[in-house]
């Protein structure tokens, strides 16, 4: 119950500097935090089956949920795949405009226009 | 066919991609590169055109990839409507590809993107598995976001990364949707589910999680309110991409959306939202669209707006369910929206590349412009202006089936139907407005242009879509369904003549200067990312609140 | 144990965005993912925690170490 | 001092706490089901005992092969952002081990802070790399596989770089053949998908008699397709 509770203040925490925080970098942090919440939600509460790890045994009643595991290792993967991407992104910018603010730089291609 | 033969041609794209990769390991002045090109295209393009022929000349095919399971496994489905879409697609990228060949020929990883993208447009088409989905759909984000920052202009990077931190942010929560789904259902099989959800009640933790993943396709789909992203991403991209992404790429989460919309129990509430968000959609965007000063942003604007009226149409088909009518004219509109948008995007893409600039008000005699620079140049104007005459719905062009069609299919929602024919003025006024950009004073002096040798892209542009387009009107007015539909009877012909004299005397308003200045605030309007990434939970919270409000009461 | 650890990882989250100094909020990040890593293992999922600790522990943080040597370490 | 971070946008934050509060708390039990289904048949299906494995290279391989094009693509587009970048700064010869250092701390006296990550790496690396190729060809029966194998051979080899300080960037070289791993790794991938299809009629399918033949090659193609990929 109260694991839960953790994760959902640990996603709201990082849906709140993902949205207000101006900073790109900072941005994608979040946006890296805000997946892992979700990760570590499919996976805590898909063991509330059991208590063996998905390798084939003699009592699988007391196995978690397989399923959520494997789906999760994907969105891991993808997640840390749009990161980069969107560094190279914030980089880019960034040696250009020398910040990481987007106001700042929304302001810096307006005026390259 | 037998089995999965169905699947082929999803899977061709990726073998063309792969010989695009492998022709970076050969040295750039080699024979072998262009012919593994050439190779990749027939793979590619050639040879899924011809087994999606077959497949939509055959029955539908379903079952699960790699036979396994059903209830773990992932369930796919092709119908020979998804296979003609599939077609469509084929054909658009195809265009693109062409259109930039000389920029394909040095990078040959973002041509790779291109196919990667059409094989997985293929498969958010045809997967009936929520958390594939997922996965297609991110795929499709990142071809996307790589191909809009491809220009290498910092702009174009800024709105990359505008677009990459909202679609993540919806992605999550899509995730979150499947979390709520798959805790209640025990399954991620969108058949199953639906099963599911017929014999029990609907919680609001049902309710959220539905949301959650319809509103993630919203955000693709760039419908108000969350359609903030795309005026400046397809702006800023390379004219292909644009083209690709506008007149393609927008479509596809419309698909998958059918399906989760009818997940719910309280899917008529879900479908009506649709309903009405798609005509303020076409109504807000085709203001703003008339507004802008930049021609791409005019153009992106207008995708937003005839995205409205595809969604509308979709919404209302939801609504009553056995309505075919209402379907078969949201797919003819999706897909002369796609041939004509793409072809727009792209003759002015020539225009803008031979005057440098994009301002509607100041470039000028851009016929001419374009005639200096090559003679076959005048199929590029040939196809633009029968673009134009399309987008604004004049008799004798595809899209005035379509909208016609639309609009007298809606015909039980009054409201929405008269706000679609007041975006249609208001779309004849912009186009307009876009066209003046082709004329312009003879004795005006006009800048030096380069002669150039695209005349054959051109021609294949134009010839495809004059092609396109006929056979589509042509092929649309057989189709049985619509035998007792006659466009072009009087109330239909009234209709659309004062719509165009209404267009034509908003395109004069213009001259009033509280009209100017009016424009100008709206031109000036500009989201700030903030707010864009703020739209998507107070979106997915609106919408949950609502449905199990309003589902409760009833 | 699962408890503490998530208490941990709201301190981690926060600490990595908050510091005005990208560094050590990349190196909180680091540590963010370990000790997901480790909340994976007791959750019985041993192949998410390898993934994660791989990954999310090694790889990310070695592209955003990569990221910040061009940009600086200042949050401007 | 942070404007970001007002009371009417932590009033906002604070309300999307009490939306999203159902949907974290939800009290029903979790679904059984697949789990059943699994415990039964994987080993049988795809010859995997790690049941993880299973899923993620029998049943769902399709979602595999979405994320390892991900990871394709991603890279692509990363490197060219990155190669915009390069030709715009002078320091692009710089040797990779300064690539993870900062800019103050590119100065002489830190010669021997170097010096030990020199002797570490060069003993540890080899290890890392043997520990890699062993999760990469037990991922069907102990947890781990070609993606997380295939990351930590990675880590092996930018350990070995990293330690060799006067080792320069042969940057063509170099890319020519991670361009030629890694379109090679998704050749025998997008094999591995499609031979199935004219052998047995199903896409992804296992062919082979001995189940495991089959996961254990995914797994490697994996490795592989990761391994250059995480340059």
């Amino acid at each position: 119950m109260i694991s839960p509770l953790l994760l959902l203040i640990l996603f709201i925490i990082s849906l709140h500097a993902l949205i207000f925080n101006p900073s790109l970098m900072k941005k994608v942090f979040a946006l890296n935090i805000l997946n892992s919440a979700i990760v570590l939600l499919f996976i805590t509460q898909g063991a509330s089956l059991g208590s063996r790890a998905p390798f084939t045994t003699e009592s699988p009643e007391q196995m978690v949920d397989p399923v959520v595991q494997a789906l999760m290792l994907t969105a891991i993967v993808i997640g840390v795949c749009v990161t980069s991407f969107s560094l190279a992104l914030v980089v880019h910018l960034h040696s250009r405009y020398g910040s990481f603010d987007y106001r700042h730089i929304r302001k810096g291609i307006a005026n390259d226009r | 066919m037998t089995g999965e033969m169905y699947l082929l041609p999803f899977f061709l794209p990726l073998a063309g991609a792969l010989l695009l990769l492998f022709s970076r390991l050969v040295s750039d002045h080699s024979a072998v590169r262009p012919a593994l090109r050439a190779t990749a295209l027939v793979t590619t393009y050639g040879m899924s055109t011809l087994f999606s022929i077959g497949n939509v000349l055959s029955k539908s095919a379903e079952g699960f990839i790699g036979g396994y399971h059903p209830g773990i496994a992932i369930r796919y489905e092709v119908t020979p409507i998804l296979s003609s879409v599939y077609l469509l697609a084929v054909l658009l990228s195809f265009i693109s590809e062409l259109y930039a060949k000389k920029e394909m020929r040095s990078k040959p990883d973002i041509a790779a993107v291109i196919h990667i993208q059409l094989a997985f447009i293929g498969f958010t088409l045809i997967s009936r598995d929520l958390f594939n989905l997922f996965v297609t759909l991110e795929v499709l984000g990142i071809t996307s976001y790589i191909l809009i920052a491809s220009g290498e202009k910092y702009r174009a990077s800024l709105a990359s990364i505008s677009y990459l931190l909202m679609s993540s942010l919806a992605m999550a929560f899509f995730l979150l949707g499947i979390f709520g789904i798959y805790r209640q259902t025990g399954s991620l099989d969108l058949i199953a589910i639906r099963a599911y959800y017929l014999s029990s009640p609907a919680t609001y933790s049902t309710t959220l999680s539905i949301t959650s993943i319809a509103t993630a396709l919203l955000m693709r789909t760039a419908i108000f309110p969350v359609h903030t992203w795309l005026p400046e991403a397809h702006a800023s991209a390379p004219h292909h991409v644009s083209a690709l992404l506008s007149g393609l790429l927008i479509k596809i989460p419309l698909f998958p959306l059918a399906l989760i919309v009818t997940l719910t129990p309280a899917s008529v509430l879900l479908a009506s939202v649709l309903l009405y968000a798609g005509a303020v959609s076409a109504i807000l965007a085709v203001v703003s669209a008339f507004s802008q000063k930049d021609m791409k942003r005019l153009l992106a604007f207008h995708s937003v707006s005839q995205m409205g009226y595809v969604v509308a149409s979709f919404g209302a088909f939801l609504i009553q369910g056995d309505t075919e009518l209402l379907y078969v004219a949201a797919l003819l509109h999706l897909t002369f929206h796609a041939l004509f948008k793409a072809t727009l995007f792209l003759t002015v893409g020539r225009v803008i590349d031979l005057t440098h600039s994009k301002d509607v008000y100041t470039v000028r005699n851009g016929a001419r412009i374009l005639l200096d620079a090559s003679r076959s140049n005048v199929l590029v104007i040939i196809a633009f202006f029968l673009s134009a005459f399309s987008i604004a719905a004049t008799p004798a062009t595809n899209a005035f089936i379509s909208k016609q069609l639309i609009t007298d299919a809606l015909k039980d929602y009054p409201l929405v139907s008269w706000t679609l024919v007041a975006t249609g003025a208001f779309t004849v006024a912009s186009f307009i407005k876009l066209s003046r950009v082709f004329f312009g004073d003879k004795s005006v002096p006009l800048p030096s242009v380069k002669p150039e040798r695209k005349g054959i892209d051109a021609m294949i542009l134009a010839i495809l879509f004059l092609l396109a387009s006929s056979v589509a009107e042509h092929f649309s007015l057989s189709l049985p369904l619509l035998s007792s539909f006659h466009p072009y009877d009087a109330s239909h012909l009234t209709k659309t003549f004062i719509t165009i004299a209404v267009g034509g005397g908003l395109y004069t308003l213009v001259r009033f200067k509280r009209v100017k200045t009016f424009m100008h605030a709206i031109e000036g309007l500009a989201v700030s990312l903030t707010s864009m990434l703020l739209s998507i939970p107070l979106l997915i919270a609106f919408l949950a609140i609502l449905l199990h409000t309003v589902s409760g009461l009833l | 144990m699962e408890t503490t650890l998530l208490i941990m990882l709201i301190g981690l989250a926060s600490c990595a965005l908050l510091s005005k100094d990208l560094l050590s909020g990349i190196i909180a990040l680091g540590a963010f993912s370990l000790f997901s890593a480790v909340i994976f293992l007791l959750s019985h999922a041993p192949d998410v925690a390898i993934t994660e600790a791989a990954v999310g522990a090694g790889l990310t943080t070695i592209i955003f170490v990569w990221a910040i040597r061009h940009t600086g370490r200042d949050d401007r | 001092m942070k404007r970001w971070s007002n009371p009417a946008q932590i009033l906002v934050s604070f309300i999307f706490l009490l939306l999203f509060l159902p949907l974290f708390l939800s009290q029903e039990p979790w679904p059984t089901a697949a789990r059943d289904i699994l415990a039964e048949e994987a080993e049988k299906q795809t010859g995997a005992e790690n049941i993880v494995s299973a899923m993620y290279l029998g049943y769902r391989a399709f979602d595999t092969l979405g994320e390892t094009i991900v990871l394709l693509i991603a890279l692509s587009g990363t490197m060219s952002v990155v190669s915009l970048l390069k030709r715009n700064s002078e320091d692009v010869r710089t040797p990779v081990s300064l690539d993870f250092s900062l800019e103050e701390e590119k100065r002489a006296h830190h010669r021997l802070r170097t010096h030990l990550l020199e002797v570490v790496t060069g003993k540890i690396g080899p290890i890392i790399l043997l520990f890699g190729f062993y999760v990469v060809m037990h991922g069907h029966l102990s947890p781990g596989g070609g993606f997380q194998g295939g990351a930590i051979i990675a880590s092996g080899i930018i350990f070995f770089v990293l330690g060799n300080p006067h080792r320069r960037e042969e940057s063509e070289i170099q890319r020519t053949t991670l361009h030629l791993i890694e379109s090679s790794a998704f050749l025998l991938f997008l094999l591995a998908a499609l031979v199935p299809l004219f052998m047995t009629g199903e896409v992804l399918a296992n062919p082979f008699e001995a189940k495991e033949i089959y996961i254990i090659a995914l797994n490697t193609f994996i490795g592989l397709k990761v391994e250059p990929g995480s340059h």
